[in-house]
């Protein structure tokens, strides 16, 4: 239990993978103008994250290690995220079209997106055990969705406020991932 | 004497009650999708209500279903002149998309209009009934014709087909607005904006 | 004037406080606190807490004046003033003038202003000024310089005594030709006011057991608590005159309490601390009444609040036991920052005549749709 | 200054347990002397607009039933309401209609409104009123004929028509009856002049309320503050069923929904009516109206008001007529005329300027203050929130105000929705606490105006839809009907039959137009009436 709740918190929130590893963090800036969509699409990368960490994860584990042809990882994580991110902006715009309407941009973007792909090489060079590194995908993933949804609330309160007009947006959305950053990094060591 | 936080059935009783409260959420963040995905499926209709419905053409469609047909498979939001700023808000809410001005090429905002037919010159051809998309026009054949006005969506349809000219199109009363953001923006002591 | 008067609306009547005066008053609340640490550490802490305010003003002034504002509006308003108070005595007394000049203006010009101002800012400024320091400068940020006589209580003369206040100056500015030789600063490593337990706790432990509490001893280890419930003291008063409301301090007490209670072991105080050092002896009460309450980078909202304390609280206690930072009350509240307008929006307060979160996820489970 | 913040802020120490505020009380000086009846002004001044007071579209509410230069007596109906949200006016004296005409706004965001000039005489010839010989026994449905005819509206503040409600409340079924007698802005007294001196009436005309929506139990509320109302309501309650419950002095307690959850710990739904969980609350002075209209058929025409302020010599309350200018009354109370630098009418919570002396007392008018920056100072600049949160402690619709500032400042409507603007009451308690004296109030009214037009444009765009796509349907079936006529022509083989049929097509056209005319201008009017 103690084991499983650790891993959780150090992929979800210690080694945060976009405010600590900086990975996709042009999802936080990009794509999430009002939070009922960041909602959404929060949950659009969680459903792409974890299956394409899992995958990746076990055809690693059990076709390139024994085999010896880890060489070929790279290509391998980057067409299964790809296939993954197709199947399910098809599948969006079959049955949900307002969902793909809104998010179809980003999600056909996140197929060659850095936290897929970080993610699963993160995971191919840790030590640990092969269920604990599901574990460690869930609560990666769950930790980036998470700070979506937080970073568009953050992001909406930014927008409302009288910045300069030369730091409006983008540089401000910089300065405070940076400060957000600074925070995360004090909890380095927690597990 | 281990802490209490060490204690393997306190851990179970947190990691319990941490698993059937993440569970609950589960539940409800379901329920909630599925409440959301219903209204999923009327992509159309939702946008079509967004639009004001003068049927006035200007966006390059002939009415605006149409025009809602065709941003639904991507056209840009920003081509109906009568919609203006508040149909191209609401519009980019709900597709997610940039707020983006007016596109000039359709036309420009334009407070509400009304037509009204210079009711001496008229002839009674009846052009204008048919063309009118809202059947704010009556009158029959060889008489004058009027305009109800509280029907009439402005949308300037009639003006081309009139034989004689009569129909002008004039601008509606504004709804009565008394306080306004603008006012409250600046300081009344000093006349500066009072935040920017 | 009397048509502005009669453009204006209702209500015609104001409860006489202002921003401004609240902000005083906050001011006025820190003061036990700063006499305490006053009489403990000697008057680089008040060294301390003048010269962060004169930079702040300064940079505010220059700030305001590049954006184009009316300079005196926006010092009117006193929000820099806690500002500077607050970084003032939070970094350690002794350091070098530059250290405070670096903070301040990233204090004000990159987590203030850059927002726009008053009532903008996402995170606590003193906070992020600090915690800045503290990751660019960590041996600065931990060597405590104090007057010879703070640093051992048995010596003749006081910290507080003329020769104490030339050393402080001395330490602040250390070109100043003051003393010439005669000046004996003590370098130290330990803990500031914001690092605590990890260095501290053995410590004040020991020395509270040998030497008895010795509350008004002078000394450097076992002055913490005093100074705590100093802070305490001033957190009473903001929460008794209503300028602060209870849920932030009390659920961030409270958590930290649960927290350091759960993991409470006697064989392990060294490591995990007690509860009573966990809540005095270090800046706990200092950032549930002033750093996590400050309004504008706090959530708002009552049960928001709960939420922000609770978070603040465990990542409190998370950092100072197992972390490998040794400072926590920053970390924590610009953690809780960062999580605060998610938490707005979560947990916003039930409308009057709208049906509660409860009923709502009742209505949503059972029928698939909200209830209206 | 400073003592006082202190006081001040001890004093919202108490208000823990619910939001609102709790402003010192200001009543004391017009409570010093008894109910004054107002001696007949020369002119009345009978507005025909009077619900809703701003945002109407119509210059009138009522229709005048007299004519210019004519006569009328006292209680005679002078003018009948033309939708269901009006009631009745009569005269409230004898007199001549010297003109029928607009007269300009009273307040702020008001709009020019059509009136009735009186010129009175001092003769005060009535016309004979007609009580029923045994009130006791009546049915529901003829006492609440007698409240419409007797053209009562809500005395508290809104003004919607007492035998609206009633009835409203008749067809639901309540529970609960609630006499309103909570008085929470600081200068407002008249309802406590009312209970202290017209106590009997007061509970009379609750005991005829109950009976007319057959409530199972009636409660009088009132504050902690008005011993000596709380003292006369306690004898004349003697024996009686009815309840008396007072809560603690707050602002704005006597706000209908917080009266219902203060009364019945239950909260009105957001979108319906306290009638919908089986409450009705009424004012104290339509419940003494009602006692008039149903014992002695007198119909409303005068009501309590009070008048205070620094600028008055001598505040008090009046028994005022209808009409009366408050020129008029200020007049009778005495004016410091150094003192007075302007008039609000209604409380300081609620009200607002008066831009006219000699606008006149309507039905609703509670309060008249006469005052000067000495005493009620203007708001100090606008400063930056710092979202302390103070406001949210306040507002009684459980908003949290400084996010809705935020959202109506940056235009974000949709959110705005969510964070509930339209259930802000305007009672203006998080402009009262705000230290940085943001006028919540007015952004709030600004956005709810901008609310307004969307809704409306919303309603505009459905309707033209329904038109566009009956426009549709009618094409369609006329073309399906002349391509079966050119099948049947063709058939028959004879031009002669196709022209006739035309000919047949055209009239049938023609007699569908005109029958969608006739249609749609009853629509309009029908919305007309629901409109105004």
């Amino acid at each position: 239990m103690a084991t499983l709740f650790s891993t959780i918190i150090a992929a979800a929130l210690v080694n945060n993978l976009a405010l600590v590893q900086l990975l996709g963090v042009s999802t936080l800036f990009s794509f999430s103008r009002q939070f009922s969509a960041t909602v959404e699409l929060a949950l659009l990368s969680f459903l792409v994250l974890f299956p394409a960490a899992c995958i990746n994860l076990l055809l690693h584990a059990l076709i390139l290690q024994p085999l010896g042809l880890e060489f070929l990882q790279l290509f391998l994580f980057v067409s299964v995220s790809a296939g993954i991110t197709a199947l399910l902006g098809q599948q969006l715009v079959k049955l949900f079209p307002l969902l793909a309407r809104r998010h179809i941009r980003a999600v056909l973007l996140m197929c060659s997106n850095s936290a897929v792909i970080g993610l699963s090489f993160l995971q191919s060079t840790s030590l640990s055990s092969l269920p604990i590194k599901l574990v460690y995908s869930f609560g990666a993933a769950a930790g980036f969705a998470i700070s979506l949804l937080v970073f568009a609330a953050l992001r909406q309160r930014i927008d409302q406020g009288s910045s300069p007009a030369a730091l409006r947006g983008v540089p401000l959305y910089l300065i405070s991932a940076g400060i957000a950053s600074m925070a995360l990094l004090g909890f380095a060591g927690l597990v | 004497m281990t802490p209490l936080a060490e204690n393997l059935f306190f851990q179970l009783l947190v990691g319990g009650s941490l698993l059937g409260s993440l569970l609950c959420a589960i539940a409800w963040g379901v329920a909630g999708l599925r409440k959301r995905l219903q209204e999923q499926r009327f992509l159309v209709d939702r946008i079509n209500s967004i639009l004001p419905q003068t049927q006035c053409g200007r966006c390059g469609h002939p009415g605006c279903r149409p025009y809602a047909r065709a941003i639904a498979t991507g056209e840009a939001i920003n081509r109906c002149p009568p919609g203006g700023d508040r149909a191209i808000r609401r519009l980019s809410l709900l597709l997610n998309e940039a707020r983006v001005p007016l596109d000039p090429a359709h036309g420009e905002i334009e407070s509400a209009k009304v037509a009204v037919i210079r009711e001496a010159e008229c002839i009674g051809c009846t052009k204008c009934i048919v063309a009118c998309p809202v059947d704010a026009i009556i009158g029959a054949a060889k008489h004058m014709h009027t305009v109800i006005a509280s029907e009439c969506t402005g949308c300037d349809l009639c003006i081309e087909p009139c034989p004689v000219d009569c129909i002008d199109l004039v601008e509606r009363a504004p709804a009565f607005r008394y306080w306004s953001l603008a006012a409250l923006a600046t300081d009344p002591l000093s006349g500066e904006p009072c935040h920017d | 004037m009397m048509k502005q008067r009669l453009a204006s609306s209702s209500p015609m009547q104001f409860f006489p406080l202002q921003t401004s005066q609240i902000m005083l008053l906050v001011i006025l609340a820190t003061l036990p606190a700063m006499l305490v640490a006053t009489w403990f550490f000697g008057y680089g802490v008040i060294l301390n807490v003048l010269f962060a305010t004169l930079v702040g003003v300064l940079c505010e002034a220059t700030i305001s004046r590049i954006r184009g504002r009316s300079v005196r509006a926006t010092l009117a308003d006193n929000s820099c003033l806690v500002t500077a108070v607050l970084f003032g005595m939070t970094i350690p007394p002794g350091t070098s003038w530059w250290l405070i000049v670096m903070g301040m203006v990233f204090a004000i010009a990159l987590v203030k202003h850059a927002y726009g101002g008053l009532g903008q800012n996402t995170f606590n400024p003193a906070m992020a000024g600090y915690l800045f320091l503290l990751l660019a400068y960590p041996l600065d940020m931990t060597s405590w310089h104090l007057p010879a006589a703070a640093m051992n209580f048995n010596s003749a003369s006081s910290p507080l005594g003329w020769q104490g206040f030339l050393q402080s100056l001395g330490c602040l500015f250390p070109f100043l030709p003051l003393l010439g030789d005669s000046l004996t600063v003590d370098g130290l490593a330990m803990a500031t006011p914001l690092i605590e337990s990890k260095l501290a706790a053995g410590n004040a432990i020991k020395a509270a057991l040998e030497e008895g509490t010795g509350l008004f001893a002078r000394s450097s280890e076992t002055g913490w608590e005093l100074i705590n419930f100093a802070w305490l003291l001033g957190g009473l008063f903001l929460l008794v005159t209503r300028l602060i409301s209870w849920h932030i301090p009390l659920s961030m007490i409270a958590s930290t309490l649960i927290m350091s209670l759960l993991y409470y072991s006697p064989s392990a105080v060294a490591v995990l601390g007690t509860p009573y050092l966990h809540l005095f002896g270090s800046a706990t009460m200092m950032g549930a009444f002033f750093i996590a309450t400050d309004p504008v980078s706090a959530a708002t909202g009552s049960r928001a609040k709960i939420a922000y304390g609770i978070i603040i609280g465990v990542s409190l206690y998370s950092i100072r036991v197992w972390g490998s930072y040794l400072d926590a009350v920053a970390i924590a509240v610009l953690f809780g920052n960062f999580c605060a307008p998610l938490l707005d929006r979560l947990l916003a307060p039930r409308k009057y005549g709208h049906p509660g979160l409860f009923s709502k996820l009742l209505g949503d489970i059972t029928t698939g749709k909200s209830s209206p | 200054m400073i003592r006082q913040a202190f006081s001040d802020l001890f004093e919202r120490l108490g208000s823990t347990s619910r939001r609102g505020i709790r402003p010192a009380t200001l009543r004391e000086s017009s409570l010093r002397s008894r109910i004054m009846p107002t001696p007949i002004p020369r002119e009345l001044i009978l507005s025909l607009q009077h619900y809703p007071d701003t945002s109407a579209k119509d210059v009138s509410s009522m229709k005048p039933c007299v004519e210019v230069g004519e006569w009328v007596a006292k209680y005679q109906l002078i003018a009948r309401e033309k939708g269901p949200n009006a009631t009745r006016l009569h005269a409230p004296t004898s007199g001549t209609v010297q003109a029928i005409e607009e007269i300009p706004p009273a307040v702020n965001g008001q709009r020019a409104r059509l009136a009735i000039r009186l010129l009175t005489d001092t003769d005060e010839r009535e016309l004979p009123l007609e009580p029923p010989s045994d009130y006791r026994s009546l049915a529901p449905e003829q006492m609440i004929q007698l409240i419409e005819d007797a053209g009562i509206c809500g005395m508290g503040g809104a003004g919607f028509p007492t035998a609206t409600k009633v009835r409203d409340a008749l067809e639901k079924g309540v529970k609960t009856l609630i006499i309103n007698g909570v008085e929470c802005e600081p200068y407002i007294s008249c309802d406590e002049a009312l209970i202290r001196e017209r106590a009997d009436l007061t509970v009379q005309g609750a005991e005829l309320l109950q009976a007319a929506c057959l409530a199972d139990d009636c409660v009088i509320v009132i504050d902690n503050a008005m011993p000596a109302a709380r003292q006369a309501l306690k004898e004349k309650l003697q024996g009686s069923a009815i309840k008396l419950q007072v809560v603690r002095r707050r602002y704005p307690a006597g706000d209908e929904r917080q009266l219902v959850k203060a009364v019945c710990r239950r909260e009105v739904p957001n979108d319906g009516h306290p009638t919908d969980i089986g409450v009705l609350v009424q004012n104290i002075g339509t419940a003494v109206a009602v006692y008039e209209a149903i014992v002695h058929a007198k119909p409303c025409i005068s009501r309590i008001v009070t008048l205070t302020g620094s600028a008055l010599l001598t505040p008090k309350n009046f028994d005022a007529p209808i009409g009366t200018p408050v020129q008029h009354l200020l007049n009778l109370c005495g004016v410091n005329e150094n003192q007075h630098e302007f008039t609000i009418r209604g409380g300081s919570m609620m009200g607002q300027y008066l831009m006219d002396q000699a606008a006149p007392i309507e039905k609703t008018t509670n309060c008249i203050i006469a005052s000067n920056n000495a005493e009620i100072p203007e708001r100090e600049a606008e400063q930056a929130c710092i979202r302390c949160g103070y406001c949210e402690q306040a507002c009684p619709a459980q908003l949290q105000p400084q996010r809705l500032l935020a959202s109506i400042r940056n235009e974000e409507w949709q959110d705005t929705v969510e964070l509930g603007l339209d259930d802000c009451i305007e009672c203006g308690a998080c402009a009262v606490v705000c230290p940085s004296r943001i006028p919540l109030v007015s952004y709030f009214r600004a956005g709810k105006e901008i609310h307004n037009e969307d809704h409306s444009a919303q309603r505009q765009s459905r309707h033209w839809q329904e038109r566009f796509q009956f426009h549709q349907y009618r094409i369609k079936k006329n073309q399906e009907k002349a391509r079966s006529a050119k099948v049947a022509a063709q058939s028959a083989g004879e031009e002669q039959g196709f022209s006739r049929d035309q000919a047949r097509m055209e009239i049938s056209a023609a007699v569908e137009r005109v029958r969608r005319r006739r249609e749609a201008l009853a629509r309009e009017t029908g919305h007309g009436e629901e409109k105004s």
